[in-house]
């Protein structure tokens, strides 16, 4: 397989190495594909969760009460340059950069971490007040569309890392370039999904 | 003298290479602070109490909207060469995404 | 290079890549699960053979309708259709493998565990008895436990089909052989390469159904409980996304069998190969447009009702499209009468049946009607047995020599597919009148004086001589099995496409060479172009060939393990959880394992395949 | 069509078929299964013709190897154009029938009855009178009646084949829908959505009364409601055996807007839970054991140390009293 690759003169590995061999373009299209089933997943937690939108629950619990800006804000911001990083991290690796390549990565999983320490101390502080899984279907429906999105984060998070530690000191090569490239897509997907919450869920659910 | 052609040519590439990363870097920052301003936008209005409940969903839904088409496009370049059935796919996913959602949201009562 | 990872005897099936034999073990798991859900359809024939018979209790009955449906559909058609597109599709294309053998592997292993978890469910106590629709909030009920293994059963299954589906798409998107152009792939792959882009969006909404359910019922969620303000009617919703597409999941493959062995045995090209491909994706896109007509009665309001009425009565104009193909391939060719083109031939009134009932279903106001009533399951019966299973059976009886080497007999077929045909309609037409005559579905029993005796009656008949039928077919393949007799390569004389230019058995890489494709039908192209061989597209050279696995097996077996726990924390907080960690624990780290271990497979020796080539040639065989 | 419509309504139980409709309801929908039953046939037949003839025609007969024919335009054209109008003319009457089976709040107008569905049973609520009745609906004929439907427990469907086809009652929403009897008569109504394990037994009946009777029937139900309110005793003073034990045991599930139905009218009804003769001896069976007649009922059963042989007797004969007229 490999040997049929042509390499690129400058950096040394093919242009595209994520899609370069057939098994690369295989993963590559597959987990497209993966991606347009999660979307039509995610819409189903978003249509439950917009037909539940504060059902059941009590007025001191109901979306406009307390849900809190400056929380969801920074976590936007962390997710959203994680993204970037996460570019940027897929950008070096075309070039062959593997040193770069890395550091991008760790602050991508940083930030990723981040978000969800925020997301954590979030859930924490709704169970103090009252806001928990089982109090209202609007509870259920709350927590499980962000949940599965947290879900996603972590799974995100074991991922890259298993992929860091296992290439730490490999060259970026056909093999091993379209792993961190399908990763990195799922990374943005799980940035794009985010978007829809926070502007649905959150800022949608403060206009009361 | 052969080599010095090379050397030429192969220096020639790699400048070609070089401005080509840095189109590329500058459309990915641009796309990002598109993405950022957006997010203000969204937050801002909202924070500002700018708009009237009942346009407060479709003003939100479309700043999502274009901020995930940068991301789909941009971000993960979707639309490379070689993508049709990628693009089909994930338009239909969209599709089917938009009448679960209405669904979900009109036929319940 | 690696050396190549092999095992032996069972160890050689559990960890199989190889999508030949992976398809065996779905048909063979697929047939499995016929049996049972035949079985449970006879109990419930039985059961209702005369007015306030007691053989079983409702409760009971409740069980068997619901482990009917479910097995059958999910664990019977789909594995079964899930085999021969494993089988067939590669070859068809001219592939060496599918593109994620490892994938492919753990899809299967992952339905098996699915429908093991969900027959479980017999043996600890009770099994589902929501009606495999599962309606909430009949199915959140507390007492109703057999529901947990429908919902963590049908999980596991459903991750191993949308891995299949990804699979298919993409081994047909980049896997072709040289000039196997789109539009020149047979029609049985088309409708797989379809069939697979349905179950990538319609399987998410169950995802999440069954998600949700699982959290309402094991951990206390409120999605569909009116107390705490939830709503029932998004479950419904839920599972019709998924459950309309479900349906046409099942057909599309079965039309892509017919579509191959009309062609075949009336020695024609198919009649309108272009119209048959779009008026393909045209129903599996209208597919997703009509789910709200098994929700009719809902109360959804006049407009939803009518603009799901109409969308529902356009998918009549694509298939009847396709029926006319069919004829008119019929039409001026040269019929030949085996087994698997009778079944071919009987599908087209029968299934023409089911598709006019299922017209009249989408009229609304007349749905209020049929809804819930023996007419409805008249009308799914005749689309799914008289579509789906007759294709199952054709593929069977056309397939058989290319996967196993050995051809079923032609006599027993005669006879089961009279018994089966006669037995079919014997069961399922007296049912229309049923339903019109006010006999709801999902009754353990009726009164008597209601004028629907003698029609359930002849009904129970009819599925008995289809259980007959069942019996002749598993007495010819195990007389197949037996038998010394093995066959050719292009066992038909008549094959087509390419799978029918491998010799038997089919070596682990297919094609010693990649062939070139030089148009629709190509063999036949080449046959009647005077050439014994097709053309090939590469010299002999070394076959590289993915790696066998345990893996996949521990995945799923991780998942069946958590998913018992979870079901088990009910009880047992103790043993339940810790069975959660563990078998969750095996799961990932046989996931880290795959992603750690880096497997680039093997080769097979240039030499090796010469050697094979010659072999085969000496016999004279290709 | 006139032959076929001959033929189908020949078969079938009066008063239950969809297709001996006794309402107007049911005679606009067997009008449209007739409609889309004609173009379905047209359909069948021209496929049958093709089918037939074909395999008729084209058997193998020799091993020459026939013209291979890649399509034809035409034949495909006429074969999307058609049934897209077969379609059409369906589409339409479809559409017509759906808004007029959907007029329910005009019908409400006129007369409106709650219904709502429990676990095996039915209870049919006349806000207007303010009267509650169980298990039979009765209804005047000759005018649209608008029903209300709910459930109490899980999803139930309401479902009167030859007055009307069915409306889901669905817990924590409400539904509606009309209902017309062209006659007075008894009409048979089915459960038609599985709520568990004697969904099969949870029939009721629809009974049309003329108008003049219908309203006697009402006031004479009224005044008894009223009068005792739902206890069916007068005062706690001075009770017969029967009614004692009608106390200590019955009351506090049975009544409207409570667990277990009505019985202000107990003794008038012809079935008993639904689907049993009336009688004595169901009844008191019945009372002992409610779960062996109906699995997974919720009225706890009465063994003969909770209530005596003798004391059934007088319970039995005390609903039996229980009548309006
Ligand atoms: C393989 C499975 C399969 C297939 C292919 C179909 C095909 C169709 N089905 Fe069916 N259906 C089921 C499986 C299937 N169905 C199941 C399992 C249920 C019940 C689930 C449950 O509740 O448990 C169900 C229930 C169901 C309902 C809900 C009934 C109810 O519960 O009240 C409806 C209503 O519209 C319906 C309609 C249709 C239609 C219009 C088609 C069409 O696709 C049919 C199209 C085909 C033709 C029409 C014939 C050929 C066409 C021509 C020759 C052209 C000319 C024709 C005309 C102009 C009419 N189906
Ligand atoms: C692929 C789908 C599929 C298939 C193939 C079948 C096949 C059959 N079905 Fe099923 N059916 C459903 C899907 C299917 N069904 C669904 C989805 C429902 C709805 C469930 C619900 O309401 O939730 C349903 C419901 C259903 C009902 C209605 C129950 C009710 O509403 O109360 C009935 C009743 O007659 C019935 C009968 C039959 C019969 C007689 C067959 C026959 O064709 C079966 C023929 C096969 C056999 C008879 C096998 C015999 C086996 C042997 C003889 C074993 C030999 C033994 C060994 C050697 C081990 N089915
Ligand atoms: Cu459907």
């Amino acid at each position: 397989m490999a040997h049929a690759v042509e390499k690129h003169p400058v950096t040394g590995i093919p242009a595209n190495p994520e899609k370069a061999t057939l098994e690369g373009k295989n993963k590559y299209v597959a987990f497209w594909f993966f991606l347009g089933g999660e979307t039509v997943l995610f819409a189903s937690l978003f249509g439950t969760y917009v037909g539940l939108l504060n059902s059941g629950a009590p007025e001191e619990l109901r979306s406009y009460n307390i849900f809190e800006m400056e929380l969801v804000f920074i976590m936007t911001m962390l997710l959203l340059t994680s993204s970037l990083t996460s570019v940027l991290a897929m950008m070096n690796m075309k070039a062959n950069n593997p040193g770069r390549m890395k550091l991008w990565l760790i602050v991508t999983l940083l930030l990723g971490a981040g978000f969800l320490g925020a997301e954590i101390y979030e859930f924490i502080h709704y169970y103090h007040i009252g806001h928990t899984f089982t109090s209202s279907a609007f509870g259920s429906a709350f927590y499980t569309l962000v949940g599965f999105h947290g879900a996603h984060v972590t799974f995100g998070l074991l991922w890259i890392t298993t992929l860091l530690i296992r290439n730490w000191n490999r060259p970026i090569d056909v093999y091993n370039a379209p792993k961190f490239y399908v990763s990195s897509l799922y990374w943005h997907f799980i940035d794009v999904v985010w978007v829809f919450i926070f502007s649905i869920v959150y800022l949608l659910g403060m206009v009361n | 003298m052969e080599k010095r052609v090379m050397n030429e040519s192969h220096k020639q590439l790699e400048l070609e290479v070089k401005a080509e990363s840095k189109r590329e870097y500058q459309l990915q920052l641009i796309s990002f602070a598109m993405m950022i301003l957006l997010t203000f936008v969204a937050f801002g209005a909202v924070y500002a109490e700018l708009m009237p409940v009942w346009a407060a969903g479709g003003f939100l839904i479309i700043l999502a909207v274009i901020q995930v088409f940068l991301q789909l496009y941009i971000f993960m370049h979707m639309n490379n060469r070689g993508n049709t059935w990628i693009v089909v796919m994930m338009w239909l996913g969209i599709f089917v995404a938009i009448i679960t959602v209405a669904a979900l949201r009109l036929l319940i009562w | 290079m690696q050396q190549s990872r092999k095992y032996n005897g069972i160890m050689d099936w559990i960890t199989t890549v190889d999508h030949k034999k992976i398809g065996i073990l779905y048909l063979f798991s697929g047939i499995f699960f016929l049996l049972l859900g035949g079985i449970e359809a006879l109990l419930i024939r039985w059961q209702l053979v005369k007015p306030m018979n007691d053989f079983v209790s409702g409760e009971t009955f409740n069980q068997l309708i619901t482990m009917h449906g479910t097995t059958m559909i999910f664990l019977a058609a789909m594995p079964m259709l899930f085999g021969f597109m494993n089988a067939v599709v590669p070859l068809q294309i001219g592939a060496r493998d599918v593109a994620f053998p490892f994938i492919n592997s753990l899809g299967f292993w992952l339905f098996f565990f699915g429908g093991v978890m969900l027959n479980l469910s017999w043996f600890f106590g009770a099994a589902p008895n929501a009606g495999w629709t599962a309606y909430a909030p009949l199915s959140t009920q507390p007492e109703a436990t057999g529901v947990d293994f429908y919902t963590l059963g049908l999980q596991i299954s459903g991750f191993g089909s949308l891995m299949a589906g990804i699979n298919f798409l993409v081994t047909i998107l980049n896997m072709r052989a040289p000039g196997m152009k789109l539009m020149r792939m047979p029609l049985f792959t088309w409708t797989t390469f379809v069939a697979s882009a349905l179950i990538v969006f319609a399987f998410p909404p169950l995802t999440v159904g069954l998600f949700m359910l699982m959290f309402e019922r094991l951990f206390g969620a409120a999605y569909f409980d009116p107390a705490l303000g939830g709503n029932v009617v998004i479950w419904e919703h839920l599972f019709w996304i998924f459950g309309h597409p479900e349906v046409y999941i099942l057909i599309l493959p079965a039309f892509g069998i017919f579509s191959e062995i009309i062609p075949t045995f009336s020695r024609k090209r198919l009649f309108g190969y272009t119209t048959m491909v779009f008026a393909t994706m045209l129903i599996g896109f209208l597919g997703f447009m009509v789910w709200v007509h098994h929700m009719f009665t809902v109360g959804l309001g006049p407009v939803a009702n009518s603009i799901f009425a109409v969308a529902t009565m356009a998918i009549a104009v694509p298939t009847g499209v396709k029926i006319f193909n069919w004829l008119f391939t019929l039409w001026g060719g040269q019929i030949k009468f085996n087994v698997a083109m009778l079944y071919s031939v009987a599908f087209i009134p029968s299934f023409l049946v089911g598709g006019m009932t299922g017209v009249m279903l989408s009229v609304a106001p007349a749905d209020y009607q049929y809804h819930d009533s023996y007419f409805v399951v008249a009308h799914f019966h005749y689309v799914i047995v008289g579509g789906v299973v007759y294709g199952l059976f054709a593929g069977l009886y056309y397939w058989f020599p290319l996967m196993f080497g050995k051809a079923l007999s032609e006599k027993l077929g005669y006879w089961q597919f009279w018994l089966f045909f006669i037995g079919f309609h014997l069961t399922f037409f007296p049912q229309h009148f049923l339903g019109l005559f006010g006999m709801p579905r999902r009754v353990f029993t009726y009164l008597d004086g209601q004028g629907w005796d003698t029609l359930n009656m002849l009904s129970t008949i009819g599925a008995f001589f289809m259980g007959v039928s069942t019996i002749v077919l598993l007495i010819a393949v195990v007389k197949a099995f037996l038998s010394k007799d093995r066959v050719k390569p292009d066992h038909w004389g008549d094959g087509r496409t390419l799978e029918w230019t491998l010799p038997v058995p089919t070596p682990e890489y297919n094609f010693a060479q990649t062939p070139l494709v030089k148009g629709l039908d190509t063999f036949w192209l080449e046959k009647m172009a005077g050439n014994k061989r097709v053309s090939v597209a590469e010299e002999v050279s070394d076959i590289h060939m993915p790696n066998n696995s345990l893996i996949p097996f521990f995945m799923s077996l991780g998942l069946f393990i958590a998913g018992l726990g979870a079901i088990f924390q009910m009880d047992n907080t103790v043993v339940g959880w810790s069975l959660i960690g563990f078998g969750l624990a095996m799961t990932f780290v046989s996931m880290f394992l795959r992603s750690w271990i880096d497997d680039h497979g093997y080769y097979i020796p240039k030499s090796q395949v010469e050697a094979d080539l010659k072999a085969i040639r000496e016999k004279g065989e290709q | 069509m006139m032959m076929f419509a001959v033929l189908l309504s020949g078969c079938g139980q009066e008063g239950l078929s969809a297709l001996k409709p006794m309402g107007e309801g049911a005679e606009l929908q067997l009008r449209i299964i007739l409609i889309s039953l004609a173009i379905m046939l047209f359909v069948l037949i021209i496929v049958s013709v093709i089918y037939v003839y074909v395999l008729m025609k084209f058997r193998r007969k020799d091993e020459s190897i026939p013209k291979q024919v890649e399509g034809s335009s035409t034949l495909e054209m006429i074969w999307t154009v058609v049934p897209i109008i077969l379609l059409i003319i369906l589409a339409v009457p479809t559409i017509t029938t759906t808004v007029e089976l959907a007029k329910a709040k005009e019908a409400k107008k006129e007369e409106e009855i709650n219904v709502t569905a429990n676990l095996y049973w039915w209870e049919f609520e006349y806000p207007e009178a303010g009267v509650v009745t169980g298990q039979e609906l009765v209804i005047p004929v000759g005018k649209r009646v608008g029903i209300n439907l709910t459930s109490k427990d899980v999803i139930h469907s309401f479902w009167v084949p030859a007055l009307s086809g069915k409306t889901d009652t669905n817990p924590g929403l409400d539904n509606e829908m009309w209902l017309h009897a062209n006659e007075p008569g008894t009409y048979y109504g089915k459960c038609a959505e599985l709520c568990g394990p004697s969904h099969a037994l949870m029939d009721f009946k629809v009974i049309a009364l003329e108008q003049e009777e219908y309203d006697q029937w009402l006031a004479d139900m009224k005044a008894k409601q009223d009068e005792n309110g739902e206890k069916l005793v007068a005062d706690n003073t001075n009770l017969t055996t029967g009614e004692e034990v009608y106390v200590q045991s019955c009351l506090s599930c049975h009544g409207g807007g409570k667990v277990a139905p009505s019985l202000t009218n107990f003794g008038d009804r012809e079935w008993l839970a639904g689907y049993l003769e009336n009688n004595e001896d169901n009844l008191k069976e019945w009372i002992r054991d409610p779960q062996e007649k109906k699995q997974g009922a919720l009225m706890p059963g009465f063994n003969e140390g909770q209530i005596s042989n003798e004391e059934l007797d007088a319970l039995v004969d005390f609903l039996y009293e229980q009548k309006i007229d």
